[in-house]
């Protein structure tokens, strides 16, 4: 049976030409995003207050928390987390199905793009903990999911320095790649449904007005496009090192 | 040696029919009965799994005695046992899974059974299930040694025996994912370390999931009520997704 | 100063080193992630550069041997 | 009358570098082919694909008429492989090991079996005893035994006669001797005098690549170690 040739992701391709502006767009996205979240979404109120005051034509009644417009940046940041494990699962998945080497560097890449995503999770996650709750951290369902995200991943990427023949390395992480991707929501479903009993959860989250949704989806857009350019430039800069190593092997015999 | 006269091989049509006298391939089951059974009596006949993970309970079981030494005796202890024992669970499962392909690395043999027409996930189910009986049967001794050193401490609700559920859906989890993380790591540089790093963050739900229905059990009472059921599902429901996964993987893992 | 006013407003100034952190560390990761890039481009460069020229060179060498 | 082994293209990349590139030969029934060649020239490599243990990347393998890639089961089936590491369980006795291997091919009434091989091999009145304190001859001896447990149609022979004293190695001759009725054999060594002493096809290999295959008649030893020593001489990886 003739091997069907699959259609090798690499540089230059149409995702590189798109790339330059998929950046700018995610820049302009995300900058919209950060000044409607401070100028035009209105601050959530928080702890009831003694009286009520006029401001800007609506009665307040309580605190106005600016603690909370992290949360613009918190939500599609770990939204592109996710989407970032999900692509790795699927090129994954493509590895152990074509045993393509260049399946297995788009999955490695996915995985440090999820990885980034992650990191910033928890950075804008713990500051808006730290002030909301008054504690670095707390075993709390969304901080401990994303922490056995990024575990995984970390044990993802120093799984693959420890295995040095190419064909091993690329199966074994495929594997834990995929393992990673359908732990990680039961992982997500488990903490929520189960109520740990230190403290309860108050989940502020709670109804999103009109404005809030806007800014978080316009934020999220942005994120997703940096999120692919930065994809694209590490390829491209994977694909350069791994021409020049194999110029290097051409050269020696 | 007489060597019984093979039928001439045929015209190979499809496949070559098997002469009367070459064997026929066994069932899966008949090859995972024998897979068990070297495990069981290999494991058996020297003990070492089963005397290290013993020992290494106790050890734990020693480090708990200290660090528990200063804290005030009551109910709260209750509440933190629950969690106190899986972390033992956890850590002697790790050392176990760490040996359990020592035996077939040291001489080759898994490439033995790479030999033999045996398809992948019959090796996983069976070796999954020696690592399962082992934890297990190390359980059985530590779980009560754990009660018998804390009884000071505080005694177990009525409801207590119910944490058999729990300890039994957790082990079958451990032994299930722990298999395949074990094989991935049984040829890497660092791989105790390796396992560790990659085993507790997957088992992490299903370590959730049974420490709270462990401890709803020992608790007893109004906590039992609600969580108990919920947790129990949830660690059930985990196991039979990895478990899955890794029956499907296995075959990319161990070739 | 309107003690209501100001108990609305109480928590902004406690809460503005965290959001300035939070946001101020975002954009440092990010930045970190594109200069490792930048740098691990810029080497691949200069070496595909050395390479070449380690091509011409023992082009020439064969060349003249012929 | 079907080749026992034929294989086409057969190439293995690790990495960037080919340790197998396009090999193709074919065996008749019966055969015992030594495959010579320096270190890292592919011969333990290409065993192992016909062994079905490592993947090839590409190239295709029949093994009686059976393609390896479509039914490797089949063909792990009508396969033995002798290599120097035992495949042995040190902690079970020597019937135990072959009677684990026994049920796993499936061989009818094993117990027979097993006591009809380790009659072959001399070692019945050692089967109770754990392999672990057998010595390097008699593992090996014990290791012939796994390997033709499931009356193998081709035997593969990687390095046998490593870590052998004299004795032992004479004790395997006339084993592999005694076993080559209707087998096809293939053996990778170092060792030229043996090598060529059991073989009616020769292989040289070098860098991956095939140097010479031949019938062992058409080369006469002058020419073969000529050939030999220049193959090594220039083919060290």
């Amino acid at each position: 049976m003739t091997k069907k040739t699959t259609k090798l992701p690499e540089t230059g391709q149409w995702p590189d030409r798109v790339a330059p502006a998929v950046l700018v767009a995610g820049a302009l996205l995300t900058t919209v995003g950060f000044l409607m979240a401070f100028l035009v979404v209105p601050p959530v109120g928080g702890a009831a207050v003694g009286g009520a005051e006029l401001i800007g034509g609506s009665l307040i009644s309580n605190k106005l928390l600016i603690s909370q417009k992290i949360f613009f940046f918190h939500m599609p940041v770990a939204m592109v987390s996710f989407c970032a494990l999900a692509f790795a699962a699927y090129y994954c998945v493509w590895f152990l199905v074509t045993r393509e080497q260049r399946f297995d560097t788009c999955a490695k890449i996915a995985m440090e793009i999820s990885l980034l995503f992650v990191v910033m999770t928890m950075i804008t996650g713990e500051m808006w903990t730290r002030f909301e709750w008054g504690v670095w951290w707390t075993w709390e369902p969304r901080l401990t999911t994303y922490l056995v995200l990024m575990l995984i991943v970390i044990a993802y990427l120093v799984l693959r320095n420890m295995i040095d023949e190419p064909e091993r390395r690329a199966t074994f992480s495929a594997v834990i790649g995929i393992i990673a991707f359908v732990d990680v929501p039961i992982c997500f479903m488990v903490t929520r449904l189960i109520p740990s009993s230190i403290h309860p959860v108050v989940v502020r989250e709670g109804g999103m007005s009109p404005e809030m949704g806007l800014c978080v989806g316009v934020i999220m857009a942005g994120m997703l496009c940096v999120g692919f350019a930065l994809y694209r430039l590490r390829f491209r800069q994977v694909r350069l090192e791994q021409r020049v190593e194999a110029v290097k092997e051409l050269l020696e015999d | 040696m007489t060597r019984s006269q093979k039928a001439p091989a045929a015209r190979p049509a499809a496949q070559a029919p098997a002469p009367a006298a070459r064997p026929q391939r066994p069932s899966g089951f008949a090859q995972y009965k024998t897979l068990l059974g070297k495990d069981l009596r290999q494991e058996f006949r020297t003990k070492e799994m089963l005397v290290s993970m013993g020992i290494y309970a106790v050890l734990v079981i020693v480090v708990y005695g200290v660090a528990l030494s200063f804290a005030r005796p009551g109910g709260e202890f209750l509440e933190v046992s629950g969690g106190l024992l899986w972390a033992l669970v956890v850590f002697t499962s790790l050392l176990g899974l760490g040996r359990s392909f020592a035996a077939e690395k040291e001489n080759g043999c898994i490439e033995g059974l790479l030999l033999a027409p045996l398809d992948r996930g019959v090796v996983f189910l069976a070796k999954a299930t020696s690592n399962l009986v082992f934890l297990l049967v190390v359980e059985v001794i530590a779980v009560p040694l754990f009660w018998f050193f804390f009884s000071s401490f505080a005694h177990p609700g009525a409801s207590a025996p119910l944490m058999v559920a729990p300890l039994v859906v957790g082990s079958v989890g451990i032994a299930g994912v722990g298999t395949l993380l074990s094989t991935i790591t049984a040829n890497t540089r660092g791989k105790d370390v390796m396992l560790a790093l990659l085993f507790v963050p997957v088992i992490f739900p299903l370590l959730y999931a049974c420490v709270s229905a462990t401890t709803a059990a020992l608790v007893g009472g109004d906590a039992l009520a609600d969580v108990f059921g919920m947790s129990l599902a949830l660690a059930a429901g985990y196991d039979v997704i990895m478990i899955l996964a890794s029956w499907v993987l296995y075959d990319f893992v161990v070739s | 100063m309107n003690p209501i006013l100001v108990e609305i407003y109480s928590t902004v100034i406690p809460s503005a080193p965290y959001l300035i952190a939070a946001y101020a560390l975002l954009w440092a990761a990010l930045l970190v992630y594109v200069l490792m890039i930048m740098r691990g481009t810029k080497r691949a460069e200069a070496q595909m550069r050395l390479l070449e020229e380690a091509v011409a060179e023992q082009a020439s060498r064969s060349r003249s041997e012929r | 009358m079907d080749a026992a082994i034929e294989v086409r293209g057969l190439t293995k990349q690790f990495g960037g570098r080919r340790a197998v590139d396009d090999v193709s030969f074919a065996l008749p029934r019966g055969a015992f082919l030594s495959v010579f060649g320096p270190n890292g020239a592919g011969k333990t490599t290409l065993l192992r694909m016909l062994a079905t243990l490592t993947r090839p990347s590409a190239g295709d393998i029949r093994v009686g008429g059976v393609d390896a890639k479509e039914e490797p089961d089949a063909v792990r089936a009508s396969v033995g492989l002798i290599s120097h590491s035992a495949m042995l369980y040190p902690d079970l006795t020597a019937e135990e090991n072959l009677l684990f291997y026994a049920r796993l091919y499936g061989v009818p009434d094993p117990e027979r079996r097993v006591l009809e091989l380790l009659d072959a091999v001399g070692l019945r009145h050692r089967r109770l005893d754990r392999v672990r304190t057998f010595s390097r001859g008699m593992t090996q001896r014990v290791s012939i035994a796994r390997a033709l447990v499931n009356d193998p149609a081709v035997v593969l022979l990687d390095e046998p006669y490593s870590g052998l004293d004299p004795h032992a190695v004479e004790i395997f001759d006339e084993l592999i001797g005694s076993v080559r009725a209707e087998r096809t054999f293939v053996m990778v060594s170092h060792d030229l005098e043996k090598g060529r002493a059991l073989a009616d096809h020769v292989m040289v290999m070098a860098r991956g690549r095939v140097v010479r295959f031949a019938r062992a008649d058409e080369l006469d030893a002058e020419e073969f170690r000529a050939l030999y020593r220049s193959t090594v001489g220039t083919g060290v990886a």
